[in-house]
């Protein structure tokens, strides 16, 4: 995989020794940028961004510089000229986690935004309607938390807490 | 007295309706388990949602405008039933009558059309020289020697 | 007869509090923020602007003349309980907003409750038209964290099978999409094709719908023997009947009234709002995850990418009724170039010992009970793998922290993305457009809400 | 004055039957679809498990004009109450078959976000076992059902006693509040 150090906005670490393809872990405040170079320079997709909550797995493999949080926003773009993806994961926060929202680069990102505030309540700045998507209007709590229960109903002739 | 039983049959229709009509009523208010008319059963169905926007007293004209075609073959059909009762004493000159009648009915109709009572409007379709396609002459097959990028 | 009219009056309030979804519906105009009233009536921010200006609506009508209604979450043409609130000028949608989540199936949240092992079972209910190419991301996906090969043979069966899935899905979509547009005898047809290929999935995994074939490290059970000619029989018969919808649809002037030129998307719109599958490509835009990132045996293959030219509803019809023939191309290559071999790689750390051994050693009874269990450890890491599903790009992001169940499962669904474009695609059409719009995009709620 | 008021004597008999045998014959489903049940649901009534064999032609998409409500799939949270608006604005008589275990008891998916089991929002007449049920397990279920209509067998047992698990008083066999209860955030 080709490294885009070179194109990317300084201060960003690309490193793509951790995953088969090439990933960017910026910082909130380059976050944008970073997402508008790419898209400038022919990533003309934003495929997929996902929330991810790492209160179990904190101590998770990062490069160096990237001070670890929560919550972590999750960003997959794709270039269809040069058939390449990247991936962007910006760290989110810990307890109010708070990212600028891409509606203005990528308007298909504004539902999937929707869904990561819904589930995990990252809250999406400037997002022209950051309202629940999934889940009951009157939903109290982010189901997709870690801490979080499963709300499973206990089943009456198995009681054993296996896997299901 | 010829002339009374000369109504029977029209007679023996309509009791006929009236008893079917209010049998089945009757039939069904019989049979049917208990109803009591619950507040969901009154409310107007929206797919599942209850309706608490509701919907505008006043709707746009065009609805109305179709109407009015139906009342002019309404009016159409109201004319020809005396005239289907003698047609056969009224010979050709009725049957041209009639035709006459219709074609006039039907220049009205024509009005309304070029009025533009069937025409809904703008509405966002392409369709500027748009080529008569079939299934196959609207795609391109890309194979993989021919492979060019988005 | 007061009383209950008072009891009434309140139940409607209790019920009709808890239909309705407050801030997720589409509320007046004067309510809505302009970002999201551009959104709503289809404006595509993109570079340079809007390139629809929310403020000329050009049906101008004042807010009260305009009525808002739902075509709700039980409704006959919405392909699942898909619910799109429509501001309407009599006959002409102004705006429109999907609501969704009402088959939310806390999937995702499960996923981390299941085995790698398990997890498949979960994930091939998302989009319940084409399981096998759901269980397949998954698999590929837990594989590749694994870093394990798959042997030659469990590569080109996933492909053959996902294959027939991409067929039966693309059937069910011309069944419903007939019987949208009042084809119904459309419906019959396309079913009854479908029951070949669900017979041939019964004989090969047990099961029509939700197979739990495809698993990490190969494919469950190897094809019964004789299945060439099932296949070749499934290729001959659909083949020839694909010619037979061509005749029933493509010329009826209804069909072409409702299809032709309705609901047109550029491929700058598209790749704007993410649209991919027949979607994107009915833009002309040729990108097929088969041909682009190639992944199975697919660059081993001869098969045609489908492209439309003027991305309207006629060119999404064309594009999947040919992909159905190109997909019929690729099994026949299949039955030629099936190689020989084992159907699930032999890493004891994913495959379980063979059912026979299990009876005389006792390690192979200890190594069957802990694989299912207990499942097996996949080192830590996070992977995204995506496949071509028939409505688009299936993406799976996989996080591992090493235990045996995946830390963190997120799909990237085609229908939820593609169904965003559905303001931009009903703006300015007539409410029967709204049908057609809805049919060709083709979403699955099960996949859309997971 | 309904059916079931009448004393079973020898002259209203045959009228039963008769109206038995009708309800029996003519049971329209409302195509309450909502996941992959739908879709084999769709396969039972297209041409290899033809369900017009039973009277069962059409699949109403209003609940004014049908009196089976085929619930296919699992119910979320969210769907809960629509679902019992829907039941509600059925006609009456009305049964209802539970098609598949998401919809009987929450099945895989024992989770925040299903319903676990549908008879906590409406009463059900018949389940229908299998994930998905397989087109002629459905027809099975459809057929139980039928029996059941034909020997008036679901009319008594409504009638005489409430629903077992429901609280609802005993005249109103269709509990008039709905008992969808959501499931809070369990901590």
């Amino acid at each position: 995989m080709t490294s885009l150090s070179s194109t990317a906005p300084p201060g960003v670490l690309t490193s793509d020794g951790l995953a088969a393809d090439l990933c960017c872990f910026p910082t909130r405040e380059q976050y944008v940028e970073l997402v508008r170079s790419f898209r400038d320079d022919g990533f003309e997709m934003c495929v997929d961004l996902c929330g991810v909550d790492y209160l179990e797995h904190f101590d998770r493999r990062l490069p160096e510089g990237v001070e670890p949080t929560r919550f972590e926003v999750v960003v997959n773009l794709l270039s269809l000229s040069k058939k390449q993806r990247v991936r962007i994961r910006v760290q989110a926060g810990n307890e109010e986690p708070e990212v600028p929202t891409l509606f203005n680069l990528y308007p298909g990102t504004e539902a999937m935004e929707r869904e990561a505030f819904d589930l995990f309540g990252i809250l999406f700045t400037a997002h022209p309607d950051l309202t629940r998507i999934l889940m009951p209007e009157e939903w109290e709590g982010h189901p997709l938390r870690k801490d979080y229960g499963v709300g499973r109903v206990p089943v009456q002739f198995k009681e054993s807490p296996g896997p299901r | 007295m010829m002339s009374v039983d000369q109504y029977l049959p029209i007679l023996g229709l309509l009791i006929l309706g009236v008893l079917f009509g209010a049998g089945s009523l009757v039939m069904s208010a019989m049979l049917a388990p208990r109803k009591r008319p619950s507040d969901a059963k009154l409310a107007p169905y929206e797919c599942g949602i209850v309706p608490e926007i509701e919907p505008p007293q006043r709707f746009p004209v065009r609805f109305y405008l179709v109407a009015m075609i139906f009342v002019i073959f309404d009016i159409e059909v109201v004319f020809m039933y005396p005239f289907a009762v003698v047609f056969r004493q009224l010979g050709l000159f009725g049957l041209v009558e009639v035709l006459v009648f219709s074609v006039t009915v039907f220049g009205a109709l024509l009005f309304l059309v070029s009025e533009g009572a069937l025409s809904w409007g703008p509405v966002k379709h392409l369709t500027a020289g748009m080529p008569s396609r079939t299934s196959s002459s609207t795609i391109l097959r890309i194979n993989s020697d021919s492979d060019q990028a988005a | 007869m007061s009383e209950p009219v008072v009891r009434a009056a309140e139940r409607i309030e209790i019920l009709s509090a808890e239909t309705s979804e407050g801030a997720q519906e589409l509320q007046r105009r004067d309510a809505t923020n302009v970002n999201e009233l551009s959104r709503e009536v289809g404006a595509v921010l993109r570079l340079d602007g809007l390139t629809l200006d929310p403020t000329s609506i050009d049906m101008e009508r004042r807010d009260d003349e305009t009525m808002i209604i739902n075509m709700g979450p039980s409704h006959p043409s919405t392909h699942g309980v898909l619910r799109l609130m429509l501001e309407l000028d009599g006959e002409f949608v102004l705006r429109t907003k999907p609501v969704i989540g009402y088959l939310h199936t806390g999937m995702e949240k499960t996923g981390e409750v299941l085995s790698y092992i398990q997890g498949a079972t979960n994930v091939t209910r998302m989009d319940y038209l084409s399981p096998v190419i759901n269980e397949l991301c998954y698999s590929m996906a837990a594989e590749k964290l694994l870093g394990i090969e798959v042997p030659e043979r469990a590569v080109w069966i996933r492909m053959m099978m996902s294959e027939l899935n991409r067929i039966s899905s693309h059937l069910v979509w011309m069944a419903t999409n007939g019987m949208d547009l009042g084809a119904s005898s459309m419906m019959i047809y396309g079913l009854r094709e479908r029951e070949l290929i669900l017979a041939f999935f019964e004989k090969t995994t047990g099961l029509r719908l939700n197979l739990n074939y495809v698993r990490p490290g190969g494919v469950a059970a190897d094809l019964p023997d004789g299945w060439q000619d099932d296949v070749l029989v499934i290729c001959d018969t659909i083949f020839a009947r694909t010619f037979e919808y061509d005749e029933l649809l493509t010329g009826q002037p209804i069909f072409r009234n409702r299809m032709v030129g309705v609901a047109p998307l550029t491929a700058e719109e598209a790749l704007a709002l993410g649209v991919t599958g027949p979607l994107l490509r009915s833009t002309g835009v040729a990108w097929d995850l088969r041909r682009a990132m190639p992944y199975l045996a697919y660059d081993q293959v001869e098969f045609d990418v489908i492209v439309g030219t003027f991305g309207d509803n006629f060119d999404r019809y064309a594009i999947r009724l040919n992909e159905i023939r190109e997909s019929i191309r690729i099994i026949r290559q299949c039955i030629d170039m099936m190689p020989r071999g084992d159907y699930r790689s032999q890493d004891p750390k994913v495959t379980p010992p063979p059912r026979a051994r299990i009876g005389e050693s006792m390690e192979a009874l200890i190594h069957h009970f802990k694989l299912f269990t207990e499942g097996f450890q996949v080192p830590p890491g996070e992977v995204y793998l995506a496949v071509e599903s028939p409505r688009g790009e299936l993406g799976c992001y996989m996080v591992s922290d090493g235990t045996a169940k995946p830390y963190r499962l997120h799909v990237r669904a085609p229908s939820f993305v593609n169904l965003q474009a559905v303001s931009l695609l009903m703006r300015g059409g007539s409410m029967a457009d709204t049908i057609t719009v809805v049919s060709t995009i083709d979403p699955v709620m099960g996949e859309v809400d997971r | 004055m309904a059916l079931e008021d009448l004393q079973h004597n020898f002259l209203t008999g045959p009228l039963e039957d008769i109206v038995r045998w009708a309800r029996r014959a003519s049971v329209w489903p409302a195509s309450f679809g909502l996941a992959c049940c739908a879709i084999e649901m769709m396969a039972t009534g297209g041409a290899d498990f033809d369900l017009a064999r039973y009277g069962m032609e059409v699949f109403r998409n209003s609940p004014r004009q049908a009196d089976l409500m085929i619930v296919a799939g699992r119910v979320s949270q969210k769907m809960a109450p629509v679902l019992r608006q829907v039941y509600d604005q059925m006609m009456e008589p009305k049964w209802v078959i539970s098609m598949g275990v998401c919809a009987s008891t929450g099945g895989l998916f024992n989770n925040y976000a299903i319903v676990q089991g549908v008879d906590q929002i409406v009463p059900v007449d018949v389940y229908a076992p299998g994930c998905p049920p397989s087109p002629e397990t459905l027809m099975h279920s459809i057929l139980t059902l039928h029996e059941q209509i034909r020997t008036g067998e679901i009319m008594k047992r409504r009638h005489e006693g409430r629903p077992f698990h429901l609280d609802a008083t005993p005249e109103l066999w269709t509990p008039e509040v709905p008992v969808a209860v959501r499931v809070g955030t369990p901590k």
